[in-house]
């Protein structure tokens, strides 16, 4: 299940939904707003995103994780708008039958978003507001069709 | 043949705009589409290149030809997620 | 903050409780009951502990997890009694300023406390009640007596 | 002097109780009163030897010289935490 939205991140509602009874584990990550950036004070981040490819890109990320782990429930999701320090604007919950795999597959979901969500974040702090530009999408791009072709020209 | 154009974060600001409606006339890709961009938008100059860029949702490389109806994002680099 | 005890987990009230404001990162891992065990099935399973010593190790458990990585809040906490499947028996959740730091800490504590925790789990399923009985607790002790020896004879 | 000895799980079943005050006429080490128990109770024989031993909740070996008042409990492999 993924979602990219402004609607409130509820942990306890992503539990409930990745609970599945064939899993004995869940692993949840949780970003949440700090109150600095190295050390600059920051009080607010805004997050924009671009919807209709980010939700496309978290619908690909769960289906690889799926292929990769035998998950029993997945959410991803991403908060757009204006968050204060506290509030949470990203979570990836799985369940799997045991703890390793549930572990792995939510820290390549952190990952992955990281890498490749189309979502920018705008700091507040003093001295103003600052986009914050960290990875190129074309990097994140580059590793997958490599794997494929090493893995075989037919796909 | 018609192009919807979408700009995000410091680029959005540089255009001034979030989205364009881009007319083309002949074959162009997406490369040809950045440099048009860059020279009509002086203040987009040099930043188009920093980008991604995506056609309907896909990241592609510059060689990309359009085509009628696409919408091309121009993404600089992302940050969502965590520190 | 730790607790071993028979009052429900809520997953909600863990991330609230290590909330903080330097910390961007949230990670938690519950363990559930599930509806088999290696093929067999599992309707229920009760959870006795030797709770003044499992206090005690929690609390030495949050205490070398916080010496080790830079984090926020630490929640460790065990139920006791009898659990249904889909039900949390454990919950580590930590943060942390970065996610790297909250993963590692996050594994770490329920490695632990899977090795060390003086908790008994009795499987309820087809056939009858179980004890599962898995992880010597003399092993759990020998590497921490061997590492101290090697960092320096005066502690 | 006195002791309160607790059992756990499949040894508490074994032992038909969780929790024995046992009287200690002179010296006697955990490994002493392991020995102890097993040949008063058969039902715990060759049991006792499987299991951790904690004094005062600190796991000890069977070297341990008991103390008056102090709280033995003999621990089977743990089982907490998940699958």
């Amino acid at each position: 299940m993924t979602k990219v939205g402004p609607g409130k991140i509820s942990v306890e509602s992503a539990v409930r939904r990745v609970g599945d009874a064939g899993s004995g584990g869940i692993a949840v990550f949780l970003g949440v707003v700090r109150d600095n950036d190295r050390g600059r004070a920051v009080t607010a981040i805004e997050y924009h995103a671009y919807p209709e490819m980010a939700e496309a890109v978290l619908a690909r990320i769960e289906k690889d994780l799926r292929k990769r782990w035998p998950l029993g429930g997945v959410v991803l999701e991403h908060r757009t708008g204006r968050l204060k320090v506290g509030e949470a604007s990203v979570i990836v919950a799985v369940s799997a039958p045991h703890r390793a795999e549930a572990f792995e597959a939510c820290r390549e979901g952190i990952e992955r978003i990281k890498k490749e969500l189309p979502v920018w974040k705008k700091e507040f702090g003093r001295g103003g507001a600052v986009w914050k530009e960290e990875n190129d999408l074309r990097r994140a791009k580059a590793p997958r069709g490599r794997r494929r072709r090493v893995l075989g020209a037919t796909r | 043949m018609k192009l919807r154009v979408l700009f995000f974060a410091s680029i959005a600001d540089a255009a001034g705009a979030r989205s364009l409606e881009v007319a083309v006339a002949g074959r162009e890709t997406v490369a040809d589409l950045r440099k048009r961009l860059e020279s009509e938008r002086p203040r987009l100059s040099g930043k188009l290149g920093k980008c991604a860029a995506a056609v309907n949702t896909q990241v592609v490389d510059g060689s990309k030809v359009l085509a009628d109806g696409d919408e091309v994002a121009f993404l600089p680099p992302v940050s969502g997620g965590v520190a």
